[in-house]
């Protein structure tokens, strides 16, 4: 304990940053105008842990005292979650939408126009790009979203990052990287205009890149990394050329401008809905790439090379939220209720399937995933594909002005965002302290000599088995988390997923035919979810241990458990105390206030639970009860049948915990093998042959085509000037060889020379 | 000097300084010339350091005092009083800036300490350092003089001190290389001689001509003379010269076909002289064709919009394929540049303010970022004794800030927002999307090739090699123990790194004036080429 | 006799009549005495017996020969801007002429500073004998060449330049044969004046033979034209040839006949193919004249020829096709020659023949009759300017490469490698030499051939079509003379690829022989000098002040 | 009287027959001859057109043209001697040391 009395006490350095904002407060400043802390202050530590870990490499005091620049970037995160919670409680005090305006101009530019007059320069209607916020309540909750587990994440990285032998003396990036790429979530979420987010969206691109890679001398790692990379990049470039028609449109890309009346383009002109869907969907892209949703998806599993907390920030905190915010942020486009372009609803119906077949595709994949951060993984394209379907259903609503049925599901979507980003922000945290610890049990076991072993895989669960005695605050964290994704009733996701399930089934009764493939796969997938999360967490918790030593894991490295703890309140009640206050409305932006507005407590939960199963339509009522029975009755059991298990015999688990184990054991047990080798299980594991499919056709195409051209290059352009100079050449030694060195040569072709001239001569001038 | 003609000074004291000290040593009595050789390196930096300085006074106004978003179209400060060269043919020293010329001579002041920093421990380095002067004053004046024929001459200038450092510092096939460089971009400049005289010989101001031909070189002149009448009677023959100007200064960019002399100059080159090469001597081409070429002959380039998207769209597209096919860390650098020149076509061929600023602060980025590429490869070279990717993996343990710079230089030259290049990207293509619609898929793509081939040579190189302590070291390093780069190596590419973050973030600095000085380019010249010709969107 | 006017005139001429009969006299004198017969007095006669120390100095005509050309250099130079008069009917003294010897004592000047080392005094040599090695017998030889002969070499350099001194004055075509036959004769013996080295007579047999065959051509050409007109003085065939009604196939034959000659002095192609024999045998400052001063006398020729008399007051000249085939076909032929040439001397020859096909394009420029006055000028200008600072750096070159034939001989391209380590200085000098021929900026050589392209420019690009919309139509409309420009600057490109390789050479290649230059102080400063006037006539006052020089004398042309 | 041109035509024909020797014998001593047969050609020539114009000019130029012509075989003749003196030959097909 006296130890972990000394880690504590690192964490009084970060006190000045937790200082900074409250002494503004206490000034009496704005808080709009200090939102550029949030940003500007995780940039600068960037650097300077980037440099200063590079100077002091392995220095005494920078390891331990700064945990390796750790410290600073925990404090320069909680300057910024504390600019964040004051920028948030200011807003939620002023309701409403805040602007800062621009604060400087970054592009100032001019735009030529062609009238009847010829061109001239554009008088009005173009504007140059400058920089500036833009809150609302979508903003606003990601703010807080990424604020906040970026804290805690970084936190976690502390205790997960600096015990590790591995990472010696490089933890420095680690950290420096972790708050650029917590930089890049926050200027993309406070961003006022499409083309700042954007550019924040690159850069996370780029810290995705580096943090995936952070192994780099692993070659899975540093493949992974650049297929993160160019399978984002891909989707990015979509999204440019998206943000590029926009621009085009409107001649502005700030939303304010944007926003304020979508069907009016530059100069008064209607905006042809044609070109406007074909922008949006252009954005959507690079959505997909981004939130990894089919077929950008493959970067995604294999994003798991970085450290754990990396796939905490990347899956909870950051990257594929970016996707999600940017579609949400189409909704003003469509919103015909609100000056939003007509006849625009394929837009959401493209958006809906790409996230049916994603989340059903994610989940039958995770079925058969042993490597526990993977299941996550898919469970996170899963998540995230509902969240699109939902959206995709929203902007089918909007675009058919029901609005209240549009706001609604937007409202539950977005909702669903921030119960998927809290649970599996903790999950992978929770999968991160497994794997911490079961590593060290094994270099442990094996005195550290594990260089010698590079077989085993502590993030295999075949490995784990019994361990919710051994650790069991993570086992009740993880409990929490996946009761949050399975959406068992009251907790967490369910809220959202319900309402996310039954409005989409709401739009297919409603008219949107199209919408019944997404409206089955994702009913599918709710009871899908339910049997892969069970299975994760009986295969790591429950039943016997499968490996000796699991005797030796212990709960004992500091940092990493009070993140669990927080994160597993807020994803047990939050949820629930959430919806009670009417998020989704205000979500939606139909409500104001955070705020109960029924008479009792009860009336209260009642309308939010009416909510999620809609009381008005029998059909769709029964959609939720399904719902409920595949995800929380179906699944599980079957989980518990095949994987649960109670625990060795002694070993006692937490009264949280404890019941679950032992009901596991309740439902018999299935051998799975015959199922588990069959070929469709095979092409499961292959992740359904996608990757194969990507590098065949790399593989047989630009690589091939750029060799090519490389050659092309050195033989067929260069090659002309090479054939130039070694004609040159040849003609000079056939020209030197008429020098015969003979006088009476000389004259004779002197003779010749000179009549053929005065016959040429004679010739031409008659 | 400085206060009343700053621009003859910077232009001429490091030709003159720089000659003499190559000169004195072997002119000079014993002792002197051993002092001089003693002095050289230092004293050329710190030559270079105080024209660095003065042009940074000259761009924050300490000199002169100029507002730069103030300049009008025509119009340029720091012009000097007109020096008679040779009268009989009408030869003037003519110097004076714009907001085209002068980022460029401000990149030049920049790059020449740091590619003196980068390479301080060159052999020979009492006759490199000030060889690189001598190179400064040439490219200076490229930028700075506003005579056709002074400019041809310093044009031709910066070839000797190129060929110089290619063939006493480059690499193992250096001869072929320094002959193919000089006399491939000598060939295509002779050709735009040839359209310079075309010109010349239409001028008619009296008071600025020669007393043997009656015409002169003056360039203010001429543009004057351009945007009333236009210069050259007959449209054939206007196009012909637009045509012979565009090889020269196509060649020089370099712009696909005319591209191949760069991959041989840049690998054979030692670093410093890619970094110059890359930095600013490519940007001539683009200087000067936008200076010559566009203002002069608005009419052409708006008829030969189609040739310009041709050439840039080649450029930019094969240019990023071929690289793609490069296992040589320079070549494929070189041919990244290629494919970024092609860029710059592009954003003139667009044909508004908004694409020709951002083709201008291209030159500008391109300038900061490509020297800091070629630092790293050379640092490369100069460390691990090859450039052949795939020869070496996990360098990243051993050479921490070589990594360190190699990726924030990748980076920034595959277009990552905040970096410089990324500017001159968005707003070439949203100048682009507006006028030449979906055509834009390409240059958008060209943008993950770029990203493959950039991200890959990284994986093979600072990347991957299993055990971290050890990684993959390359044959050539014959058991030499890895190192990480001089610290002068670091520092110099410390600037690079800087500047190019500094102009990611605040492109304004320069964009200002550059978007100022387009929007006023586009309303004098080319706005009425194009509603003659009748160019409709 | 000539009045005293006449010889002030003749000044510079004079002078080198003078030198020539001091070059004989004074290495002669001694303390010989002749007895009167019947007595015992002796009176000294001080010709023959045992010389003086002075007299026998063997650098004594050498000095001489320096002397005169120095004295008719500066007087010519002196001259250019005030000359005029007339000698005796034939001889006609203008500003022009006055250039054109400036241009030729001041070539001769050079050569002879250059030989001044390539001779240098050691009395008791020898003749090699059977027994003697092979080593030794080179030594021998090459200390017999450096020591007879100074005042054979020194009387013949100031013959040719009085040929050529005359030549540039004649105002009868006769003379101005006579003149060249004088200059050539000479020249054929410096040529021939290594005869014991087995190429030397060679060369010069060939240069002879070709040479010869070319003048009696030109004379029999000549005589055609006699036969024709009756008189040669420039004016009456100036004006016979105007007034010729149709064509006179004796007067068209004769001055075609007469190209030939001047063809070979200019070392034009199809005539020039001794020329690089003959520089290649040659001693380098003898083929640093015959490249310079030799070539500038056939331009003179050429300009009486074409220019003066059979140019029509408008429209094109008969032989306009003629001289741009011509030009066109030398230009390429010697740069495309030279470009694998191992031989520096040969290579610079064949640089030679290109450069006569640059100054015959323009010549055929204003042949094409597309110019007016003030173009044709300016072209001529060029042409003059051109081979003023030929001069200058080909001339330079030869030098530098007369300061390696001090140790041997320096007729493979081996013998440069590594200069820049033996002399840095001189490496540089040959360096910008090299990119002056090239026509490198901002160096004199591309100013003169700025000069000549732009003159070509200058009268030919207006021609085209001003209807023409596009780039083809106007290019079918336009005058072939301009496609001259072209070929001259495609071929300066071509041209630069062996220019460069010398520099290449030089400073990258390790020499043979990594002993220092031997110490030529003179010739050594010489080159420097030459160095720096290169560049100064390039750019700035120095272009300006020759270029007026030049343009008096063509306007007085 | 013989006609001016009948002179000329001489002339023409002598130098053809100067020429074609001149390009087609190896010996360079008769190659020296039949560059002397073409400047007694071009003597013709002036005598002609002495007679033609009734000029004194002619003679005088021919006069010296057969000077010239003497010097010219002086000279020739000492350098063909040394290339004798060298290379033991004065075939001119045979003294190619220098080519190409």
């Amino acid at each position: 304990m006296g130890e972990h009395k000394q880690e504590w006490d690192r964490l009084l350095l970060i006190l000045p940053f937790l200082a900074i904002v409250p002494y503004l407060y206490s000034t009496g400043e704005s808080s709009t105008d200090y939102w550029w802390l949030i940003i500007a202050t995780p940039l600068v530590f960037f650097a300077a842990i980037a440099i200063a870990g590079q100077v002091w490499n392995g220095d005494e005091v920078w390891v331990n005292r700064l945990k390796e620049g750790g410290i600073l970037g925990l404090g320069a995160l909680s300057v910024s979650l504390s600019a964040a919670i004051w920028l948030i409680y200011d807003y939620l005090d002023h309701h409403g939408h805040l602007e800062s305006g621009d604060p400087f101009s970054w592009l100032s530019f001019d735009v030529l126009t062609y009238d009847s007059d010829g061109w001239s320069v554009a008088s009005s209607g173009f504007s140059g790009i400058g920089f500036g916020i833009y809150l609302d309540a979508v903003s606003i909750m990601l703010l807080f979203v990424a604020t906040f587990l970026c804290f805690l994440i970084c936190w976690f990285a502390i205790g997960y990052m600096t015990t590790d032998s591995i990472n010696d003396n490089s933890n420095h990036r680690f950290f420096a990287e972790f708050i650029l790429f917590s930089m890049g979530m926050f200027g993309m979420v406070l961003a006022d205009n499409f083309l700042w987010l954007f550019i924040f969206w690159e850069i996370m691109g780029l810290c995705s890149y580096l943090l995936i890679g952070f192994y780099y001398w692993k070659e899975s790692a540093a493949y992974a990394a650049k297929k993160a990379f160019l399978t984002t990049r891909v989707g990015d470039v979509f999204l440019m050329i998206g943000l590029l028609m926009l621009y085009d449109i409107y001649g502005s890309l700030d939303f304010a401008v944007v926003f304020d009346d979508p069907s009016t383009g530059v100069g008064g002109a209607a905006v042809d809905a044609a070109m406007l869907e074909t922008a949006l969907l252009m954005l959507f892209i690079g959505a997909v790439g981004k939130s990894a949703q089919f077929p950008l998806h493959v970067w995604l599993p294999d994003a798991m090379e970085g450290p754990t907390p990396v796939s905490a920030l990347i899956h909870a905190a950051t990257m594929v939220n970016a996707g999600l915010y940017l579609v949400a942020r189409m909704v003003p486009f469509v919103d015909v209720h609100n000056h939003g372009v007509v006849g625009m609803e394929d837009l959401g119906l493209i958006i809906a399937w790409i996230g049916g077949i994603t989340a059903f595709m994610a989940a039958a994949i995770a079925f058969v995933q042993n490597d526990i951060k993977k299941v996550l993984a898919y469970s996170t394209m899963s998540q995230l594909a509902y969240i699109f379907t939902g959206l995709g259903a929203a902007l089918w609503f909007f675009n058919h002005d029901k609005h209240h049925a549009g706001a609604l599901v937007f409202g539950g979507a977005l909702f669903h965002l921030f119960n998927h980003a809290m649970a599996k922000g903790m999950l992978f945290m929770a999968s991160g302290s497994v794997i911490h610890e079961v590593h060290h049990a094994h270099d442990h076991l094996h005195h550290g000599d594990d260089h010698g072993d590079h077989d085993f895989d502590p993030q295999d669960m075949r490995n784990m088995g019994g361990l919710a005695s051994k650790l069991p605050v993570t086992a009740t964290a993880m409990m929490f988390g996946s009761m949050s994704i399975i959406g068992i009733p009251l907790i967490g996701g369910f809220w959202s997923k319900e309402i996310i399930v039954g409005k989409t089934w709401y739009a297919y009764f409603n008219g949107a035919d199209a919408l019944l493939g997404p409206a089955l796969l994702i009913l599918a997938t709710a009871g899908m979810t339910g049997f892969y999360m069970s299975r994760m967490w009986f295969m790591t918790f429950a039943g016997k241990p499968k490996n000796e030593l699991v005797d030796h894991v212990h709960e004992e490295t500091p940092w990493i458990k009070t993140p669990l703890v927080i994160l597993s309140i807020i994803t047990a009640l939050g949820g629930f105390g959430l919806a009670l206050y009417g998020i989704v409305d205000w979500l939606s932006g139909d409500a104001d206030h955070l705020s109960i507005h029924k008479a009792t407590l009860l009336d209260q939960v009642i309308y939010e639970l009416e909510h999620a199963f809609l009381p008005e339509d029998e059909q769709v009522r029964m959609i939720g009860w399904t719902t409920i029975a595949l995800s929380f009755i179906l699944g599980p059991i079957m989980a518990a049948r095949i994987y649960g298990g109670s625990l060795k015999e002694g070993e006692q688990a937490t009264p949280l915990v404890h019941w679950l184990t032992s009901l596991s054991s309740k439902f018999g047990n299935q051998n799975v093998d015959d199922l588990a080798n069959s070929q469709f299980a095979d092409a499961l594991q292959n992740r359904l042959y996608f990757d194969d499919l990507y590098e065949w056709a790399l593989g047989k195409t630009i690589i091939p085509f750029s060799n090519f051209a490389a050659w092309f290059d050195a033989n067929v352009i260069d090659g002309v000037i090479k054939q130039i100079e070694s004609n040159s050449v040849l003609g000079s030694v056939q020209i030197r060889r008429v020098t015969t060195g003979s006088a009476r040569d000389y004259i004779l072709m002197a003779a010749i020379g000179a009549l053929s001239i005065f016959a040429l001569i004679w010739g031409v001038s008659g | 000097m400085i206060e009343s003609d700053p621009l003859t000074f910077i232009t001429l004291t490091p030709l003159v300084v720089g000659l003499a000290l190559l000169v004195l040593p072997y002119i000079a009595p014993a002792s002197m010339a051993d002092f001089t050789r003693k002095i050289a390196r230092s004293f050329s930096m710190g030559i270079a350091l105080a024209i660095f300085a003065i042009t940074s006074a000259l761009f924050l106004g300490q000199i002169g005092n100029i507002d730069w978003l103030d300049i009008t179209q025509g119009q340029y400060v720091f012009q000097n009083e007109s020096v008679i060269l040779v009268e009989s043919i009408g030869v003037r020293w003519v110097v004076g800036v714009d907001a085209l010329s002068f980022p460029m001579v401000w990149l030049t002041a920049m790059l020449i300490p740091v590619s003196m920093l980068v390479e301080w421990d060159a052999k020979k380095g009492h006759i490199f350092h000030p060889l690189i002067l001598i190179m400064e004053g040439a490219l200076i004046g490229v930028f700075v003089v506003l005579d056709l024929f002074v400019f041809y001459v310093f044009w031709e200038l910066t070839l000797i001190p190129m060929f110089f450092l290619i063939l006493v510092w480059g690499g193992d096939d250096r001869r072929y290389a320094s002959m193919k460089f000089f006399i491939y971009t000598f060939t295509a400049s002779v050709l735009m001689l040839i359209g310079i005289l075309v010109m010349y010989f239409n001028t008619g101001d009296a008071s600025l001509a020669g007393t043997l031909t009656g015409h002169h070189f003056d360039l203010v002149s001429m543009t004057a003379q351009a945007s009333g009448n236009g210069l050259i009677a007959g449209e054939g023959l206007r196009h012909f010269v637009w045509i012979l100007l565009l090889i020269g200064f196509a060649t020089k960019m370099p712009s696909v076909p005319v591209h191949t002399w760069l991959p041989d100059a840049h690998v054979q080159a030692p670093t410093a002289g890619s970094m110059l090469l890359a930095g600013v001597m490519l940007k001539m081409g683009a200087y000067g064709f936008l200076r010559i070429a566009v203002t002069i002959f608005p009419e052409s380039t708006v008829v030969f919009t189609p040739l310009l998207i041709l050439l840039g769209m080649a450029s930019l597209v094969y240019g990023a394929i071929v690289c793609m096919g490069q296992t040589n860390l320079k070549r494929m650098v070189a041919y990244s540049s290629v494919s970024h020149m092609g860029l710059i076509f592009l954003g003139i061929a667009t044909m508004q303010p908004l694409g020709i600023a951002g083709a201008l602060f291209m030159m500008f980025a391109h300038g900061i970022i490509s020297p800091l590429l070629f630092a790293v490869a050379g640092a490369f070279k100069h460390h691990y004794h090859t450039l052949e990717i795939g020869s070496m993996r996990g360098i990243a343990h051993h050479s921490p800030w070589l990594a360190g710079h190699m990726m924030l230089g990748w980076m920034a030259s595959l277009g990552l927002p905040l970096l410089a290049g990324f500017v001159a990207e968005i707003a070439v293509m949203i100048a682009f999307w507006m006028t030449f619609g979906w055509l834009v898929i390409l240059p958008a793509l060209t943008l993950i090739i770029t990203a493959v081939y950039y991200l890959t040579s990284m994986q093979r190189t600072i990347f991957e090699g299993g055990d971290p302590h050890v990684g993959v070291l390359p044959d050539t390093m014959h058991r030499e123990e890895p190192r990480d780069i001089t610290w002068h190596e670091n520092a110099g590419m410390f600037v690079l790194v800087a500047l190019t973050v500094l102009f990611g973030i605040l492109p304004f600095i320069f964009w200002d004036m550059m978007s100022d000085w387009s929007t006023e380019f586009m309303l004098e010249t080319l706005i009425h080429a194009m509603n003659s010709q009748g160019v409709k969107p | 006799m000539l009045t005293t006017e006449e010889m002030e005139y003749l000044l510079p001429e004079m002078v080198l009549v003078a030198g020539i009969i001091l070059a004989v006299l004074v290495p002669n004198l001694g303390d010989s005495t002749f007895r009167i017969p019947l007595t015992r007095t002796r009176i000294p006669i001080f010709i023959g017996g045992t010389r003086f120390k002075t007299t026998s100095n063997p650098r004594i005509p050498a000095r001489i020969a320096i002397l005169a050309f120095f004295v008719a250099f500066v007087y010519s130079f002196l001259e250019i801007k005030t000359a005029s008069g007339e000698v005796g009917g034939v001889i006609e003294i203008t500003s022009f002429t006055r250039m054109m010897s400036f241009v030729f004592y001041g070539a001769l000047l050079l050569a002879a500073i250059a030989t001044t080392y390539r001779m240098p005094a050691r009395p008791s040599a020898r003749a090699p004998r059977e027994k003697d090695s092979e080593l030794r017998t080179e030594a021998l030889i090459s200390a017999l060449m450096d020591n007879r002969r100074q005042v054979d070499f020194h009387i013949l350099l100031m013959m040719v330049g009085l040929g050529m001194g005359l030549m540039a004055m004649a105002s009868n075509l006769f003379f101005m044969f006579v003149a060249i036959e004088l200059a050539s004769l000479a020249a054929y013996i410096l040529v021939a004046f290594h005869k014991e080295e087995e190429v030397g007579g060679e060369a010069g047999a060939k240069y002879f033979i070709v040479g010869s065959v070319a003048s009696a051509t030109g004379i029999y050409g000549m005589s055609l034209v006699y036969l024709w007109s009756g008189d040669l003085d420039f004016d009456a065939l100036a004006a016979s040839w105007a007034a010729m009604d149709g064509l006179d196939p004796f007067a068209v034959v004769g001055v075609g006949l007469m190209l030939v000659a001047f063809g070979f002095k200019v070392s034009a192609a199809p005539f020039h193919l001794a020329t690089p024999d003959a520089y290649a045998g040659a001693s380098s400052p003898v083929a640093g004249v015959l490249a310079t001063a030799s070539k500038a006398m056939g331009f003179v020729a050429l300009f009486r020829v074409l220019i003066e008399i059979t140019m029509p007051e408008e429209g094109e000249a008969l032989w306009f096709v003629l001289l741009a085939i011509i030009a066109v076909v030398t230009m390429t032929w010697g740069n495309l020659a030279a470009l694998t040439s191992e031989n520096p001397k040969r290579m610079l020859a064949y640089s030679s023949v290109a450069h006569a096909g640059y100054m015959l394009a323009a010549i055929a420029a204003v042949g094409s009759g597309l110019g007016d006055s003030s173009t044709t000028e300016l072209v001529l200008v060029a042409i003059v300017f051109h081979l003023t600072i030929l001069v200058l750096f080909k001339l330079g070159a030869f030098l530098v490469l007369g300061i390696l034939e001090t140790e041997g001989r320096s007729h493979r391209l081996e013998d440069l490698h590594g200069l820049a380590q033996r002399d840095p200085l001189i490496a540089g000098s040959m360096f910008i030499f090299m990119l002056a021929l090239a026509g490198v900026p901002p160096l004199s050589g591309f100013l003169s051939k700025l000069l000549m392209i732009n003159g070509i420019v200058n009268i030919s690009a207006g021609t085209g079509s001003t209807n023409a919309d596009a780039i083809v139509p106007w290019a079918e409309t336009v005058d072939p003379v301009f496609w001259l420009a072209m070929a001259i600057v495609l071929n300066s490109a071509l041209s630069l690829f062996y220019y460069l390789r010398i520099g290449l050479v030089m400073f990258f290649e390790a020499p043979e022989n990594a002993k220092p230059l031997r110490k030529t102080l003179h010739l050594r400063n010489t080159i420097l000098v030459l160095t720096v006037l290169t560049v100064f006539f390039g750019i700035g006052s120095g272009a300006e002040y020759l270029l007026d020089l030049v343009e008096t004398a063509v306007s007085a042309l | 009287m013989i006609e001016a041109s009948w002179i000329a035509g001489l002339g023409v024909i002598l130098f053809g027959i100067g020429l074609i020797g001149a390009f087609s014998r190896k010996n360079a001593i008769v190659v020296l001859m039949c560059i002397e047969v073409m400047l007694n050609a071009a003597n013709l020539n002036f005598v002609a057109g002495a007679l033609h114009h009734g000029s004194v000019d002619g003679w005088v130029f021919t006069a010296v043209a057969i000077a010239i012509a003497a010097a010219e075989v002086a000279i020739g003749l000492a350098i063909l001697l040394s290339l004798y003196s060298t290379q033991e030959t004065i075939s001119l097909d045979e003294a190619t040391l220098l080519r190409n």
